[in-house]
């Protein structure tokens, strides 16, 4: 095995943790992502393939699901899965040996930095930093839009349970916006 | 401006990146008699209407789908939006 | 509507108006309403996006490391990249530079290029997807092979070059540059959503996804051997000049390697998943210590482009053909590509067309600085006389004199000839000679090496 | 009547009483010989130099609304002749030149202003392309100067020069451009083209074109049919809408940029100056208020009016570069629509129609051509042959691949 150090998005070797009023933020480096895309005519077996992977059935536009390895849509006939790097690091092996050759897949774990927000109130935050309708947003729901001009996804996993997914690259940014906004809910 | 996307819903216009004339999906034949003549006017002649216009936004901040969207150039009204990708097979565009 | 801008002098210009035609105020009714209502602080619309949050930053997983070494970095789009490393001793950028070109060409040096944008192209039509976008042909590219490309827009202009690595019959890996990233992909999903629906054919960017890391010089191969994973060849024979792989590095690290070169020396570039990147520059390095390896930024980078005569975001403009690039040959008449019907057109296609070419100073103590433009001797200075202009220019420490990148009118049948290069906006008025672009290793003996 | 300083003592002391009209209200003829379509400025001083210079006797201006009513009254006032490109430079030197010698020769006072313009660098790159320009414009006549971070942070301490997003790294300034007051431009060439005779008709909406074998004969308006022995289409904006009257397609798409002013201030600003790297651009009138503006709204439109996230781009960008403007109020916002033509340079040309003339596709350059458009359409009208000034400006140039493209962005109105 190699012995070279994990580095966190924000270019620390330990997750960072901000509190702020009733919010906690934190950087989640913990997950394994890989971007499943249905082939031509492969649509059908890559739904089926993905329930096989995450349990229930495939999640339709705007939504996640899944328990351990969860999928959610990322546009037509893609979803991205994620799951627990510690256990699945090759999430993208393990997502091509089922697909068979009926989707394309990619590792995508580098590609994107993820921010938790819980606690009481997040809508206060959110709508600061997107326009997202935040009534309408209940847990299982996902959407793609833009926080401080990065195209981020943003996953309501419970009420109190916010995920945010932005360009790795820009994770301070990132991390700044979110905190400001965070600052000026509460 | 708000864009009913037809999977999504209503979406932000600022998601979006607009994109040109929808005309731009027929694109000529190379292997056409005129195909020089028809990649010029492919490329840069425009119906330009004040009035209801078939677009392409694409977008990019969202699910990176192209959207046909039919605007009206004089109120920024739009009355349908399609995925560019069905509209496209539609026009029986392939290879 | 004067400094109020119509805010409270509407009313009385109503009235007035009223009075003149004989109507009430309300039945003259108001002008058209321009926003906002009320006077409302530039502040308020600004927001958060202010100082230097005005737009995001851009950091490669070398960030941290690279500012541990003191590095000068650069703004390029988002990105902050390194410009240069410098070292105790060293008061200008310049020694700096020429340090890391020098110990790049003489034995190693390793550089960030992480930034670079990559496309994961995969599908049943991948490479027929790719036939279409690139205006050379890709579709019988060999597995395990790399290739150059360039893209042009369907106007028959350059839009951007890169290359396409073909890792299995339907994958490849499309690397753009830094700056055009966004707008290749755009470009490549309207191909692929507009002009050929039913191509069996996915997109998605993995630029963020894996450090990249440039290792250059004659002792490329025999440092990465350090690193790169023993059961892996990386003899000339087994890994030649454009070859690409997977493969571990470290002990088992999945990686990615390209032999690929922009600067002109043997050279690889390696790719591992981003939250290794910090990890792998500094093992990299450590690794390079018994070659005295160098870290080099993007002025070197830049350096070493030019010595090779390697076209670049300056060459590159928008309004540069494949002809004026010097690669008219690339766009295949045999299949159809996005901008080779309009790259036909006359008028990108005169005889005297510009051409990309090298220039050195006749004086050698001159510089050659970009932004100048060139004037046939004797001709007077003025617009009807100018013959082209400088697009790059460096200082060549290998040569030892300034040189350049320009395109020039019939450039390619002008070799030898002395001109003037003038730039009357910064006093500069000297004579260049005209020569190739390929200012070092013209026969590319040293990439394949 | 002349306009004078000793005309301004004389009326005031007589109560103001002498003051005629700018301009007669005049019905249409039946018959002209040069009719223009589109009283805005470029209408206006073609029309003047018909008369003046190839001594045109029926000339009429055809305006659908009132003077100065269209994009002459919606822009933001900047004039400069900093273009790169050979097909643009000499027209746009040329335009400035005329600029420069204006208030004399339409005895009017269009507040001409030679406060410089400022493009801001922010990389060695872009160093590099404004020298190239700079020389360019040297090279055609023009006057350029590469200027310092230093010399910048003195002359303009308000930047935000080392603290920004986007460090200054310096700047190319022209310092022969400025502003001009555009309803003046306006109101100075109606006035001045109707002295030498050219009727000035508004609220005469032209509804469509009598074709007849190929040949324009005149047109069908609101105020019923006028016959002309050339036809001038002058009508940046509506261009796609006019022409689809003669059932021509343009390389243009029409398109809505926002503009922008504050309240008035004390003189904070002395000069016009670009932020390329943030979409914004900022002047102070005389009156005070800060003139500014972005990028386009981006999207094919003829509504004059814009849409949110391009007002905040531009007040994001405002205070990237001047930290001081956030407290500054926003008076009002407005749109103006352009011709954006496919490679963002305008047409001055023939159409295949006999007897019709086309210009257009200014893009949001139009103001600051005002003088050298009509000077150069005049020409073309007169004499049938393109100015020497513009004879890149043909409508041919996209068949031939023979862009004029500044910005080096391809077929892409919106980018333009």
């Amino acid at each position: 095995m190699h012995n070279l150090t994990v580095t966190t998005a924000l270019g620390g070797t330990e997750p960072r943790i901000d509190m702020h009023g009733p919010i906690t933020l934190s950087e989640e480096p913990g997950y394994a992502l890989a971007s499943v895309a249905a082939r031509k005519g492969g649509e059908r077996a890559t739904i089926l393939a993905i329930r096989r992977l995450i349990g229930p059935a495939a999640p339709k536009p705007g939504h996640i699901a899944g328990d351990k390895v969860t999928a959610f849509w990322i546009g037509p006939d893609q979803w991205m899965l994620e799951a627990p790097y510690d256990s699945h690091e090759t999430l993208f092996e393990q997502a091509a040996a089922e697909v068979k050759g009926k989707a394309s897949v990619t590792e995508q774990t580098g590609g994107w930095c993820r921010f938790d927000l819980r606690g009481v109130g997040l809508a206060s935050v959110l709508e600061r930093l997107c326009p997202i309708n935040m009534i309408t947003f209940q847990p299982g729901g996902v959407t793609r839009s833009s926080i401080d001009h990065l195209g981020c996804f943003i996953i309501c996993r419970a009420l109190e349970h916010i995920s945010i997914l932005g360009p790795r690259s820009s994770a301070a940014s990132l991390h700044h916006g979110l905190l400001t906004a965070m600052r000026s809910a509460y | 401006m708000i864009i009913n996307h037809p999977i999504l819903g209503p979406r932000d216009s600022a998601e979006f990146t607009y994109m040109g004339d929808a005309a731009l999906l027929d694109r000529p034949d190379w292997q056409a008699k005129d195909a020089l003549a028809q990649f010029i006017d492919y490329g840069y002649l425009r119906d330009n209407p004040a009035g209801p216009h078939q677009e392409l936004w694409y977008h990019e901040q969202g699910d990176r789908s192209f959207l046909v969207v039919t605007r009206d150039t004089t109120t920024h009204e739009i009355s349908s939006v399609k995925l560019a990708n069905d509209v496209a097979r539609s026009r029986g565009r392939s290879t | 509507m004067a400094t109020d801008q119509g805010k409270t002098s509407n009313m009385g210009g109503l009235a007035i108006m009223a009075e003149l035609t004989g109507k009430t105020i309300p039945e003259v009714g108001t002008t058209i309403f321009r926003p906002p209502y009320t006077p409302t602080a530039i502040g308020a619309f600004a927001g958060r996006d202010r100082g230097t949050d005005f737009r995001p930053t851009r950091k490669t997983p070398s960030h941290k490391w690279a500012e541990d070494q003191g590095a000068v970095f650069v703004e390029v789009g988002m990105w902050l990249r390194a410009q240069w490393f410098p070292q105790a001793g060293e008061t200008h950028w310049r020694q700096s530079v020429d340090r890391e070109v020098l110990a790049t060409r003489k034995s190693v040096g390793i550089c960030d290029v992480t930034t670079l944008g990559k496309i994961d192209v995969q599908g049943a039509d991948a490479a027929t997807f790719l036939n279409k976008i690139y205006c050379n042909a890709f579709g019988k590219l060999a597995i395990g092979k790399t290739r150059y490309g360039l893209m042009l827009r369907e106007d028959g202009i350059a839009m951007d070059d890169g290359t396409a690595a073909r890792l299995a019959d339907d994958h490849f890996v499309v690397t753009t540059t830094t700056a055009n990233a966004v707008s290749v992909f755009r470009h490549m999903e309207f191909a692929r959503q507009c002009l050929w629906p039913d191509f069996d054919v996915q997109l998605i960017s993995t630029t963020e996804a894996w450090a990249q890391y440039a290792v250059a010089g004659p002792n490329a191969r025999n440092l990465l051997q350090k690193i790169v994973d023993s059961e892996f060849d990386l003899s000339n024979e087994a890994f030649p000049f454009m070859a690409c792989a997977n493969v571990t590095v470290c002990g088992g690290l999945r990686a990615r390697l390209f032999r690929i070169s922009f600067s002109g020396e043997l050279a690889f570039e390696i790719a591992v998943p981003t939250r290794y990147g910090d990890a792998m520059i500094r093992r990299l390095m450590q690794a390079g210590e018994e070659f005295e390896a160098v870290a080099y930024g993007t002025e070197a980078l830049g350096v070493m482009r030019i010595e090779k005569g390697h076209a670049a975001g300056n060459e590159l403009n928008g309004t540069t053909s494949a002809l004026n690039l010097g690669m008219e040959r690339m766009v295949s008449k045999k299949k159809d590509s996005i901008g080779s019907t309009l790259s036909e057109r006359s008028g990108l296609n005169t005889d005297d067309a510009l051409k990309l070419i090298g220039l050195r100073p006749v004086d050698v103590k001159n510089p050659v600085p970009a932004g100048s433009h060139l004037i046939t001797k004797g001709d007077p200075v003025d617009a009807t006389h100018d013959q082209g202009y400088v697009t790059s220019a460096c200082y060549s420490p290998n040569l030892g004199h300034s040189i350049a990148l320009a395109y020039l009118k019939s450039g390619d049948s002008r070799k030898g000839e002395i001109l003037r290069l003038v730039s009357p906006l910064t006093g500069f008025d000297h004579e260049v000679e005209v020569v190739s672009a390929h200012f070092i290793d013209p026969e590319g003996e040293r990439l394949r090496a | 009547m002349r306009y004078s300083g000793l005309r301004v003592i004389k009326e005031a002391l007589t109560g103001h009483k002498g003051w005629k009209p700018a301009w007669r209200d005049v019905a249409p003829q039946a018959q002209y010989d040069y009719i223009v379509i589109g009283g805005g400025g470029h209408g206006l001083a073609t029309a003047y130099y018909l008369a003046r210079n190839h001594g045109a006797k029926k000339v009429a201006v055809l305006e659908k609304g009132w003077i100065g009513g269209g994009n002459v009254g919606r822009n933001t006032t900047i004039v400069r002749s900093n273009y790169l490109l050979d097909g643009n430079e000499p027209f746009y030197e040329h335009s400035l030149k005329l600029w420069e010698g204006l208030e004399q020769d339409i005895n009017y006072n269009a507040m001409i202003s030679q406060r410089g313009i400022l493009n801001l660098v922010h990389s060695d790159a872009q160093r590099d392309a404004f020298t190239r320009r700079g020389n360019a414009m040297i090279l055609n006549g023009a006057d350029a100067d590469l200027l310092s971070t230093e010399t910048i942070q003195k002359r303009y301490p308000f930047l935000n020069v080392h603290n920004a997003r986007f460090p200054i790294k310096g700047g190319l300034a022209q310092h022969r451009g400025g502003t001009v007051r555009h309803d003046a431009v306006a109101w100075g060439y109606a006035r001045a083209a109707d002295q030498l005779g050219v009727d000035i008709i508004q609220n005469c909406e032209v509804t469509g074109f009598r074709i007849e074998g190929g040949k324009c004969l005149g047109v069908e308006t609101s105020l019923g049919y006028i016959g002309g022995g050339k036809i001038a289409s002058c009508v940046a904006g509506s261009s796609g809408r006019l022409m689809a009257k003669a059932n021509m397609r343009l390389p243009i798409e029409s398109h809505v940029l926002q503009a922008f002013v504050s309240e008035g201030l004390k003189p904070v600003l002395p000069g016009v100056i670009t932020f390329g790297a943030g979409h914004f651009y900022c002047s102070q009138s005389d009156k005070g208020g800060l003139v500014f503006g972005g990028d386009l709204d981006g999207y094919n439109s003829y509504a004059q009016r814009g849409n949110l996230p391009v007002v905040e781009d531009v007040c994001e960008g405002a205070m990237a570069i001047f930290p001081m403007l956030g407290r500054v109020r926003l008076l009002r916002m407005w749109g103006g629509i352009m011709d954006m033509s496919m490679d963002g340079s305008p047409i001055i040309d023939r159409t295949h129609i006999k007897s019709l003339y086309f210009n257009g596709g200014w893009c949001y350059g139009g103001f600051k051509a005002t003088p050298a458009s009509g000077w150069c359409y005049a020409h073309l009208l007169a004499t049938d042959t393109p100015h020497e000034f513009a004879k890149a400006y043909r409508f041919d140039r996209f068949e031939k691949g023979q862009m004029i493209d500044e910005k080096g962005v391809g077929n892409n109105p919106q980018l333009h």
